[in-house]
């Protein structure tokens, strides 16, 4: 974990309201492990009191890059700022995935919207190519498609409007893959809450382990304020864990849906 | 040029902490700031017993503002001492255990259990946190119940205790009062404004608790006017905080009333904070020649 | 679809009025906006006789909000009648009168005075200002001279009276039930928080008043809560209003329990907020198929 | 009095910290007398909760411009706003100066910093030219001087450090001038407070009358909020008269310096 100010490569727009930002961070982009997110301070949000948390989703480099979704006062100034622009970041933050071993389980990726940028370093970075499974309403939420196409993995697309891919909710295909073969499979999810519980279910049914990308409305982003939290199974009872610092990737075992809202 | 102020038999070699519950337990910040160069680090609130806290969302941003809603989450007494003591009795500088109880026993429960530890720096009674049904803010705006909360820690500890004021009252004199009557060391002003925010789309409170309460720079104005009104009613140092974002914020609230100053939600947009607002107090002294921060404290010229 | 709502027997064209003090006596507005298509103007507050006001400066900008000390200049009620009367008797949308005086006497006093005027809309009771040493907020943080003014009022006049409510109480619940049984018709909520900036270069406050209140953004979340708890315990309708810059705003008011709202600050800023605002309600019902306005009021969900 | 969302025309560097903004505004342009100012709401300040008060200075076609200095956030913001970017704009407002009549007296007037763009139209439309005094800490706070002299008037320079014209404060060179001739003159000025004090003094004791635009501290600028009030001698006694309305142009005399802090 590091603060640095950064300066913006490029910050261009991807598809519909989603951008990609580059920025140089020498410092923090070797340290970071996928699944990990930075916390950005938007320098010109005058009456804001919180930096926006983004996954990581690609590092070259010195750069960094994040794939974002301009939804509110934040991210719409970010998506005004050019390169050469400055932001201040706090990353690499969060305790991320599990990067899947050699001759391991076979990585089944589960992503919904920019759940997909998140999951980009942990395909890349893994020696066993795999399946992913990418979901959305329409064709414009199905994002960086062709870059996990180039790292050689088997892409799976699903909308709900069938604009792309087959029709249908992005569990669809995965149970459908999980039911095909008994093969040893390790699912990793990141997106909507709503997809994460299905998720986790898919995968206790079909008793394979899963890591979920927890999406927590955060404050500090490194652990101090508490406001992150979900229920997370200890000892015999439960306790609220921090999905900035013990997250935001858990065991999908370890989730107590059923408290959590 | 001496920055070092007292606090009870504390001595601070700076008036800057940070804010209890936007610090954590110190060891979250350590890799991102030199916690040494604080005037001290306090805790996130303590009871005794371990505290699951609220159901989320637990915080949300408002208007140059946040509201939060945490409900207090800790690791109780026992859990704070093996968890965290070990670093932060390691700290150069001194830790101030903000803590809480549901009865004026547990108060002072709380506060003998630290007082036996050894090495706290001082203890900072929570008699106003909004965000909890027992406990809390009950405290902070009932006189009685505040005198015998102090009293009551007052009696188990010599360790040095800073009440920590509600906002939430119609006149902070006689709580200031009160606490400095019943043996506290000094104050701290102000704890967060009780408040609430509605997602109109959901009709739903945008906190699972409803109402939480309110920091950041839209509460400055209400600290200071507070700072400043309880400044001329007590002898006992205060610890002035409410949006503090720089030095200037820092200085305004010295310059009402206050000895020392705590940032709070600040840390949470930049936690170099404390130590930019540290360094420009120095700058501020030196351009214009002050020699001890304590001629900064209540020197704001007013007639009333 | 209905926006017209209800304050005692005064039927409101629509639930957006202006908040007194930041729409002057309404013709200064007039060049820059259609008057006529508010729910109703409310005039800055006036007692009995002609009132000089604080020294400057009156008025200081802190973050999302703003501190005023303007110590309720005004024309007195003959000096109104003189000046401004003829044109606001003339609109077709009711003036609301904001009222005060330093006694309970004076109070019902510019109440009868106004009732015999005829042609009134209704009488708001100010007994919230922070800015005056007599009169004010004495008024609204004590229970009992709060039923007074309020019953004496009420004894001189059948038109609506509104009591404006002081935000800087530990609960809001007391006084609003005590305004409701002393016969107020409705309840304002909220006036503006004392408050205080002081200058750091010169070392004086940044109002000649030294205090202030404090109105604007800032204070929504704030306000938000009070309306939410005084609709808890009274039947009489709200008229919720602190911070409110757009239709977003007045929902979230009306959500919390408000049939009415008031834009205040946000007129100095962009005067046309107040239709603004009434454009965007209706169409956030037309997307909603929302049949009448009072549909929104109180519809947050909670379980508290 | 109308309010006008309106284009910046240009919005450059003056002289230090001082900025010529012109904007495109149809309907107020036409309707601006000297003295009167536009009250500014600059859109991208968030966390702002007013609009900012500047003197008109130039009037050209369908467009008005505004001198100012860059002291704070509003102005700060508005300095970094380029051509083709909108304001908020509600003027022309305020009582301004009254203008010279052919035959009258002649124009003296008096300047301090910004002050001197709140005084060209008067010049501009008086049919009388006469003297303008001008003065400023520093050469870089002698604002405008070439319009003024274009304008064919007599521009006497004073600065404090001596750096440009006359050394020392502008009421020095003025009391030359009153004491130099016993036509009739009559004083128009604008500047710092203090020197509006200095200037109603020299005008009583040299018994000529003089206008004073007023520098208060302004809230609403339209005369609702009572903020801007300065105390103005009525009937026997005094009262507060609003600034932005009454005002920003006094007749000096009426003018209570004693009560006014
Ligand atoms: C660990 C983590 C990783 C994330 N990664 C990405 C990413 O890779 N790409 C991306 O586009 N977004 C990501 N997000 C979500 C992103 O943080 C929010 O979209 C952003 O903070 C919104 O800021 P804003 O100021 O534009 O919106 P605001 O104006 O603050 O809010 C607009 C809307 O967004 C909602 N919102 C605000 N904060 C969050 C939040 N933390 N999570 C979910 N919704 C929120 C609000 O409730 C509101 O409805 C991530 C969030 C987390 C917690
Ligand atoms: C009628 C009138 C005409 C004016 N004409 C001009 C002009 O032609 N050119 C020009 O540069 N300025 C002019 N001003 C002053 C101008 O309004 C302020 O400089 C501006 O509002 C500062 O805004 P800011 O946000 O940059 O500063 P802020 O951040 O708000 O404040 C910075 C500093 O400026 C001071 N200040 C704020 N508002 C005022 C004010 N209304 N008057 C004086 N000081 C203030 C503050 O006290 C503070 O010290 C005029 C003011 C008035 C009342
Ligand atoms: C997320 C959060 C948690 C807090 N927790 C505590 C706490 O445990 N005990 C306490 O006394 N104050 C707590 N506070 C209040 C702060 O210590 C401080 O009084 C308040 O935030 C005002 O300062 P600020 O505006 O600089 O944040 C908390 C504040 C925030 C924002
Ligand atoms: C400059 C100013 C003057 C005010 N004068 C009065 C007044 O005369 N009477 C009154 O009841 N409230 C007065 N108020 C309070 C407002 O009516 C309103 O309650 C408050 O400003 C909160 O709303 P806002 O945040 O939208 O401004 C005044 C507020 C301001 C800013
Ligand atoms: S966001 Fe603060 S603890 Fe996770
Ligand atoms: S600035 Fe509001 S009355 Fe003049």
């Amino acid at each position: 974990m590091l603060e640095q100010t950064v300066q913006i490569v490029s910050n261009e727009r991807d598809t519909d309201s989603h951008f990609r930002l580059v920025v140089r961070a020498s410092r923090i982009a070797p340290l970071i492990q996928p699944g990990q997110f930075a916390h950005v301070r938007v320098l010109p949000m005058k009456d804001a009191v919180l930096r926006r948390p983004f996954s990581i989703f690609q590092v070259e480099g010195d750069t960094f890059s994040i794939l974002y979704k301009s939804v509110g006062k934040g991210t719409e100034v970010l998506a005004r700022m050019g390169p050469g622009k400055e932001l201040s970041v706090i990353a690499p933050l969060g305790h991320g995935f599990t990067v899947p071993k050699r001759g391991g389980e076979t990585p089944l990726l589960v992503a919904g919207g920019y759940g997909m940028a998140a999951m980009y370093l942990l395909a890349q970075r893994s020696p066993q190519k795999g399946i992913v499974f990418v979901g959305g309403r329409r064709h414009v939420d199905i994002l960086c498609e062709k870059e996990f196409q180039a790292l050689g993995w088997d892409v799976r697309v699903t909308t709900e409007d069938g604009s792309h891919g087959e029709k249908g909710l992005v569990t669809k295909p995965l149970q459908a893959e999980l039911k095909r073969s008994t093969a040893r499979r390790k699912l990793f999810a990141c997106g909507p809450t709503g997809m994460l519980k299905a998720v986790g279910k898919i995968a206790e049914e079909s008793r394979v382990p899963a890591e979920l990308s927890m999406d927590e409305h955060m404050c500090c982003g490194v652990g101090v304020c508490l406001t992150c939290v979900i229920p997370v199974k200890a000892g015999d009872g439960w306790e609220y864990q921090r999905t900035c610092t013990e997250g935001p990737v858990f065991d999908s075992r370890k989730i107590l849906w059923e408290i959590a809202k | 040029m001496n920055l070092s102020v007292q606090i009870g038999k504390l001595t601070l070699q700076n008036p800057v902490m940070v804010a209890s519950g936007t610090f954590g337990y110190g060891v979250e910040y350590a890799q991102l700031l030199d916690l040494n160069q604080l005037g001290a680090v306090v805790v996130k609130g303590i009871r005794l017993h371990p505290v699951r806290g609220n159901p989320t969302p637990r915080t949300v941003e408002v208007a140059s503002g946040l509201i939060n809603a945490i409900g207090l989450q800790g690791p109780g007494v026992d859990g704070f001492i093996k968890k965290y003591w070990p670093f932060l009795k390691k700290l150069k500088v001194p830790t101030i255990i903000n803590i809480w109880g549901t009865t004026v026993d547990e108060y002072a429960e709380v506060a003998r259990r630290f007082d036996t530890l050894g090495g706290v720096g001082a203890l900072e009674l929570n008699v106003s946190c909004p965000n909890i049904k027992e406990g809390g803010a009950q405290f902070g705006t009932d006189v009685k119940l505040l005198s015998r909360v102090v009293a009551a820690c007052r009696k188990v500890t010599e360790l040095p205790l800073i009440t920590k004021m509600s906002p939430n009252v119609v006149s902070i004199a006689p709580y200031a009062k009160a606490a400095e009557d019943a043996g506290s060391d000094a104050l701290a002003v102000t704890n967060s404004y009780p408040a609430m925010a509605i997602d109109i789309e959901t009709r739903k409170p945008k906190l699972a608790n409803v109402t939480g309460g309110l920091t950041g720079p839209c509460l400055k104005p209400i600290a200071i006017k507070l700072v400043w009104e309880a400044a001329k009613v007590v002898k006992i140092p205060i610890i002035g905080m409410g949006g503090i974002q720089n030095a200037a914020d820092a200085i305004e609230f010295m310059m009402a009333g206050a000895t020392a100053v705590a940032v709070g939600t600040a840390n949470f947009y930049e936690p170099q904070t404390p130590l930019q607002v540290i360094a420009a107090i120095r700058e501020f002294m030196q351009q214009r020649d002050i020699q001890d921060v304590s001629e900064i404290t209540g020197s704001v010229q007013t007639t009333k």
